[in-house]
């Protein structure tokens, strides 16, 4: 009887090992963040892949964006990620490449069709090895109703006085919300919040490199300005806008009970899939500027495992990644994304197609926590949702929220030390 | 040939003795009882009997053969607990065959030596029920099947009545002397209570303290307790002990004017401290007889025939008097007590009889 | 009963009544909501689905995903194989420990108690290095195998407690009987530990189902998925369509809810079992 | 033949004896040792190593520990979880522990009608997975759904509706109380357990000396059931410094706003594991974990060596 259970268990053991899933050749998986985006990799970048490489098998297998880097780097230093990484830029995906997570990809062909500034996010410190091909970066600006905006007898504000303006009219009719933003999750307050319009206040490029050197603090009146700016829309975020999630967000502005969204050009797709009459008007520069600024951010790039067991199919994946087909299929299948390959490819969505007519009209500027500034311990980057949050809640004065942010990184930072 | 041997068996706990010096043999065919107070150790001589207690020093044997370091099962004995011990998620037809399918015994013999046992404990038919199905007195009997279809040299039975009411208790305690007449069984039975010892022992062993006091038939044991601890433990009620000095030859002085003269045994000394032991069968109400003790009596405890006197002496002291019949007497009256001269015991200062007087 | 009595009885049953329209009320307004129309989820939540605003969308949505069945398979194989190993681990370690004395034995209990303190999850980092080590990376054992260990520490405690319960009798009886340890294990204790066993099953059942860590971490691929991390992804994915936002959490719902309805005597017996005279 | 030494069995020699052991003790304690002590050593030892700003670690000895409670950097964050775990706790046992043992009491009333039912009902979402209820909560606090504000407004109380979530001064306790909705139940079968065990000739005593059924349970029942209230305690206390899963999944890692809800667990995570662009610490993070183990060492000794002993038990 025992000698039965015995061999029961040994059984069951080897039942439940036969089931391992070894790498097979010919297979790539994609490690990527973009779960809302797994319906369009699955039914058009990949089959497009396909056709061209029949004998190579792509699955995408995407981790809930608040979940993927814990989950990737775990999953790396374990041996465990996929073939195909998708890389957030500059210092996340700089560590997993020193580490040796991630291979470097100079020797890719198709490297050649993106720019050193569209690499940059995914180069080391001495700009000698790139390791992510660069996939797109999004833009930030406003999406508003366009029925809505119709019914009010609105216009798309110029400036921030008109913006206000325009968000004390809708909130005197009272049937919409004016402002769809939520400070529930906190990261829409600094991106879609602080980084949306601050650059009209720091000069863009000018402003972000001086920090980096030293030149600027975080408590100049740029960035103090930009929190006023903030502070100002506390009222006409919808009722309850503090426990609103990003989700709620989009719902809300989905259903049509929102006027306008402060957005990041990646909600196209989300707003189209709802089919919301939508327009888009670029972050309303303060009195007295004369130039604009707009923040279009290197936001996602791909990159190869370094220990792959399928090295060769991976680069073939990802030179087809830098390739013009890729750009046109990625560019119009999110829109929203827009490609960062030299190449011109055509947007046919006219939102999207709006976003991406900023960069002639004004100077782009990538956000300016992302390099460098967020190495250290505390991470610029968390405070910035942190104050952006209380800022927008009301609970923090623009002044103490750029102090705070300066601390912080006075202790860590040589030059701002 | 089944008869057990034990020869100087001792066991300790660390430094704590249980069992000291024990030598003691169980004839074949015979039934010995251990009786003593909880605590004495009779339980834990049965277990080592049985191979459940590992023993420190000595020798245990069953049926010639040595046994010291065989487990339970190679030892040829079967024991009943106290708790029965039943499996509750198998049957009686399986908790009596359970034992025999382990030992590879072909399945018609089982059949046969189950249906057996059932026959004579009368289970037949409840051999398909549960435990949890069974009234105390059927669980005794399916635990006492469970041991008889291994066919034992020797029975252990580990105060197999005690969780059984009065009524029934009696009534299972001749259905084991029946049973032992019947399979002519070697049985080793532990009890703290000596009227089961004295009905159904060929032979008891009283033990305290983790000795044995002492060994011997039923009746030999009543009239010949070798010491105090003995004398009080057999019979029931115990036995009066009262406190005397011998003031001169055949003479004791039991205190408080109370002076009794009666042949003593020679070992006994002028000046020497006794107790004077007399069970309450042998004490009367009655105004003549050799030895006189008068009292008032405190209670009166009426059974039915017979009764129970607690009468105080002078000294302070209380015995207890078997009365018959109604002595229509109040409480607080003075009475007479006659103890019967042949069944007085005298205990030296150790405890230890000095002698009984002769009978 | 007199007046009284029927006051204060029916005070008793008000205030049980209310704590337990609280304790369910969130779990009927999802499941309700989940066979609502879009429309009729956000106007009126709190009314039951009508003919008009009865809708499946949101099922199809999450059964269309054709991976669920492998989900529930999947989780089906690791709760299954967790609690067998964990039963029959657990209570052969406890049987030793509360049975036989050897030198280590308070140290061993001692050295599994600390389990019960500690989550794994703050050993996640080494745990994945060694799953990918013993090649178990994305197989339904590794789960398996980490569950186990961390199930087997309350499992020792619950059954060395029941263990002690068995009367010592019994065990002696079945030595007289010439059963072996082994068989006495098996034969014996085994069958009685059964409302105990049940019990640990349930508290193995609970956290391993729901756990959504691990099958991240060390099983993420797909086909391979358990329930709770298909359904989690299936949210992120779907997260501004209600529809099946709903029906997704009522689908990881109602499978538990149903087993829990059918084992709860089982659990309740197990977990009061020290109560029974 | 002392206690304590591998003493054996009657009649098993020492191989066998050992063997035997092995069979019943080495399955459990090999997968124990290898898949839940060596992980967890491995994060202690990582504790004792430094990382430095280009990604590589130099042994720190007991420097980690210094920094986390010393350095404005770390110690902020760190006695700022360590006070809202504190809270957290609190919560629990002022408001979860007491109501279990109200339902308890309640449950255990002799006679009462439909007694299995509350039981298993009210036992329900203690069955589900915390990200679940972390999500249907979030759905229900919505002010997008609005269902919340309906109620409040049912009630003619829609004045009050605040976005209990979002706002500092209440996430922490809404997110404690959705723990307690949650939990209540294990507080409730445990002292409801306890509660049974009581003989009722006791119950009927009290009767019979003139309690009323309240005064009964207060003076006579509570009193012996609290060797099961400190045991529910001391559970509340692993589990309330083990926590993570509900705030993570209701306010995610930064645990907003202001992290007014970020308790040791959601600490420790976005250390560990980084977040947006903050990387992953594995030394800092195995601080941490060390620290939780060490506060919960420490609690389970106070409770073992301090309240335990104090504690009168009645045996029936």
């Amino acid at each position: 009887m025992l000698k039965m259970s015995l061999k029961t268990m040994l059984l069951a053991a080897v039942a439940l090992t036969v089931g391992t899933g070894a790498a097979s050749a010919g297979k790539l998986t994609i490690e990527s963040w973009r779960n809302d985006d797994a319906a369009i990799w699955k039914d058009k970048i990949i089959p497009a892949f396909m056709a061209k490489h029949p004998g190579i098998t792509v699955e995408f297998t995407p981790t809930a964006p608040k979940e993927y880097n814990a989950a990737l780097n775990a999953k790396l230093a374990g041996g465990t990620a996929g073939d195909i990484i998708t890389c957030r830029p500059f210092d996340a995906s700089l560590e997993l490449f020193n580490k040796g997570f991630l291979a470097g990809l100079n020797d890719l062909g198709s490297m050649k069709n993106f720019s050193d500034v569209a690499k940059s996010a995914w180069t080391t410190d001495d700009g000698k090895t790139t390791f992510c091909v660069p996939m797109g970066s999004v833009i930030h600006g406003f999406i508003y109703n366009k029925d809505i905006f119709a019914e009010l007898k609105l216009t798309e504000p110029k400036t921030e006085e008109e913006f206000l303006a325009t968000l004390e009219a809708i909130k005197k009719n009272g049937k919409y919300v004016p402002l769809v933003l939520g400070t529930n999750d906190q990261w829409e307050a600094a991106t879609m919040g602080f980084q949306n319009i601050g650059p009209n206040y720091w000069k863009g490029e000018d402003g972000r490199k001086a920090l980096i050197d030293g030149k600027g603090k975080l408590t100049d009146k740029a960035y103090v300005d930009t929190f006023a700016a903030l502070a100002k829309w506390g009222p006409y975020m919808g009722d309850g806008y503090k426990a609103q999630t990003y989700p709620d967000s989009q719902n809300l502005f989905g259903l049509g009970k929102g006027a306008i969204y402060a957005a990041g050009s990646w909600d196209i797709s989300t707003f189209r899939g709802q089919k919301v009459n939508m327009g888009a008007f670029k972050a309303p520069p303060p009195a007295g500027s004369k130039d604009c600024y707009i923040s279009d951010h290197t936001d996602i790039g791909i990159g190869m495992n370094a220990k792959s067991a399928n090295a060769a199919d991976a680069k073939v994946f990802l030179d087809w990644i830098g390739s013009e087909e890729f750009a046109g299929i990625f560019a119009n299948a999110l829109p929203g994304f827009f490609p960062l390959s030299n190449s011109k490819v055509a947007i046919s969505d006219d939102v999207a197609q709006t976003f991406v007519s900023w960069r002639g009209e004004c100077k782009s500027t990538i956000r300016n926590s992302y390099q460098i500034l967020s190495r250290g311990t505390p991470n610029l980057e968390n405070e910035m949702w942190n104050v952006s949050a209380q800022v927008l809640n009301g609970a923090m004065k623009p002044e103490a929220a750029a102090d705070q942010l300066e601390a912080g990184l006075q202790k860590w930072y040589k030059p701002h030390q | 040939m089944s008869e057990v041997k034990i020869e100087n068996l001792c066991k300790a706990y660390g430094p704590v003795e249980v069992l000291k010096n024990i030598d003691l043999t169980v004839e074949d065919g015979s039934f010995v009882v251990l009786v003593g107070p909880s605590g004495c150790g009779k339980s834990t001589l049965l277990r080592s009997i049985a191979g459940l207690e590992p023993i420190t020093a000595g020798n245990i044997s069953i049926g010639g053969r040595q046994v010291n370091d065989l487990p339970p099962a190679q030892r040829q004995i079967a024991m009943v607990f106290q708790s029965y011990a039943l499996y509750p998620h198998k049957n009686v037809y399986d908790n009596m065959a359970f034992g025999l399918k382990f030992a590879r015994t072909p399945k018609a013999e089982i059949d046969q030596r189950v249906s057996e046992a059932a026959r004579i404990l009368q289970l037949e038919h409840l051999l398909k029920r549960r435990p949890r199905e069974l009234s105390g007195g059927q669980r005794q009997r399916v635990a006492i099947g469970r041991a008889i279809v291994r066919k034992p040299q020797v029975f252990l039975f580990d105060e197999p009545l005690s969780n059984l009411d009065a009524a029934l208790r009696i009534n299972t305690r001749v259905e084991i002397a029946k049973l032992h007449k019947l399979l002519k069984a070697t049985i080793v039975y532990v009890t703290h209570d000596q009227v089961e010892a004295m009905t159904l022992a060929d032979k008891i062993v009283v033990m305290n303290n983790g000795r044995v006091e002492q060994t011997g038939k039923p009746l030999d044991l009543y009239y010949n307790p070798a010491n105090m601890f003995v004398a009080g433990f057999i019979g029931s009620p115990a036995m009066n002990f009262v406190a005397a000095k011998m003031t001169q030859k055949n003479q004791l002085d039991c205190g408080a004017g109370m002076k009794i003269n009666l042949p003593l045994p020679p070992a006994c000394k002028v000046g020497d401290k006794v107790t004077l032991g007399c069970r309450p069968e042998h004490i009367q109400f009655a105004a003549e007889g050799k030895i006189q003790l008068k009292g008032n009596v405190d209670i009166l405890e009426r059974l039915g025939e017979i009764g129970y006197a607690h009468v105080s002496l002078p000294n302070g002291q209380s015995i207890v008097a078997q009365i018959t019949g109604d002595p229509k007497v109040g409480n607080g009256a003075p009475v007479s007590l006659a103890l019967s001269p042949t069944h007085i015991h005298i205990f030296g200062e150790d405890g230890s009889v000095c002698s009984a007087a002769a009978r | 009963m007199n007046l009284r009595q029927q006051a204060s009885a029916f005070a008793v049953h008000a205030v049980l009544l209310a704590y337990t329209a609280l304790a369910l009320a969130p779990i009927i307004l999802v499941i309700m909501n989940s066979f609502k129309e879009r429309k009729a989820i956000f106007g009126a939540p709190l009314q039951l689905p009508s003919p008009s605003t009865f809708s499946l969308i949101g099922y199809d949505k999450v059964f269309g995903d054709s991976a669920i069945a492998s989900y529930y398979i999947n989780s089906i194989t690791v709760t299954g194989g967790t609690i067998f190993f964990t039963l029959l681990f657990g209570s052969m370690a406890a049987w030793a420990l509360a049975e036989y004395k050897f030198r280590f034995n308070t140290f061993l209990a001692i050295f599994l108690a600390i389990g019960i303190m500690v989550p794994i999850r703050l050993g996640s980092v080494a745990l994945i290095q060694l799953i990918a080590q013993l090649n178990l990376i994305n197989t339904l054992t590794a789960l398996i195998l980490v569950y186990v260990a961390q199930n087997i520490p309350l499992a020792v405690f619950i059954l060395s407690e029941f263990m002690g319960q068995i009367p010592k009798d019994l065990r002696e009886a079945a030595r007289c009987d010439g059963l072996s340890e082994y068989n006495i294990f098996f034969h014996i204790i085994l069958p009685l530990l059964r409302p105990a066993l049940a019990t640990v099953a349930v508290f193995t059942m609970i956290p391993v189902w729901n756990d959504l860590w691990f099958p991240l971490l060390l099983a993420p691929a797909r086909g391979k998925q358990t329930i709770t991390l298909g359904i989690q992804q299936f949210l992120g994915q779907y997260i501004t369509d209600w529809n099946s936002v709903l029906s997704a959490l009522a689908t990881a719902i109602i499978p538990v809810l149903i087993l829990y309805v059918i084992f709860s005597r089982q659990l309740i017996r197990g977990l009061t079992s020290g109560a029974v005279k | 033949m002392a206690t304590g030494s591998d003493a054996g069995l009657m009649g098993m020699s020492r191989a066998s004896y050992l063997r035997l052991l092995g069979f019943f003790l080495a399955p459990a304690v090999i997968i124990y040792s290898v898949f839940s002590i060596y992980p967890l050593l491995a994060t202690i030892f990582s504790s004792l190593y430094l990382r430095q700003i280009d990604g590589t670690y130099v042994f720190n000895g007991l420097g980690n520990f210094v920094t986390l409670l010393t350095d404005t950097t770390w110690s902020v964050s760190f006695w700022n979880a360590m006070k809202n775990n504190f809270v957290f706790f609190l919560i629990h046992m002022g408001v979860q522990n007491p109501i279990g043992i109200a339902l308890a009491a309640l449950l255990s009333l002799p006679q009462l009608k439909f007694r299995a039912a509350y039981r298993t009902l009210i036992f329900m979402p203690t069955m589900l997975s915390v990200v679940i209820i972390g999500f249907t909560w979030q759905l229900i606090l919505s002010p997008l759904w609005g269902i919340s504000k309906m109620l409040l407004q049912a009630v003619g109380m829609g004045a009050f509706f605040a976005p209990l979530l979002g706002q500092e001064s209440t996430a922490l306790i809404t997110v404690s109380l959705i723990s307690v909705w949650q939990f209540v139940g294990i507080p409730m079968i445990l002292i409801y357990t306890a509660l049974l065990a009581i003989p009722d000739e006791l119950a009927d005593a009290a009767t019979v000396d003139g309690l009323t059924q309240f005064q009964t349970f207060f003076f006579v029942k509570l009193p012996l059931v609290i060797p099961a209230i400190g045991l529910v305690s001391v559970l509340t206390f692993v589990n309330n410094f083990n926590a993570f899963d509900l705030i993570y999944a209701m306010k995610g890692a930064l645990a907003g706003p202001n992290f007014s809800s970020d308790i040791m667990g959601t600490l420790f995570y976005r250390t560990f594991f980084g977040n947006q662009l903050q990387l992953g610490d594995a030394s800092m993070g195995s601080t941490i974990a060390t620290m939780m183990f060490l506060i919960i060492l420490l609690g389970v000794m106070v409770y073992l060596f301090v309240i335990q002993r104090r504690i009168q038990r009645y045996s029936f």
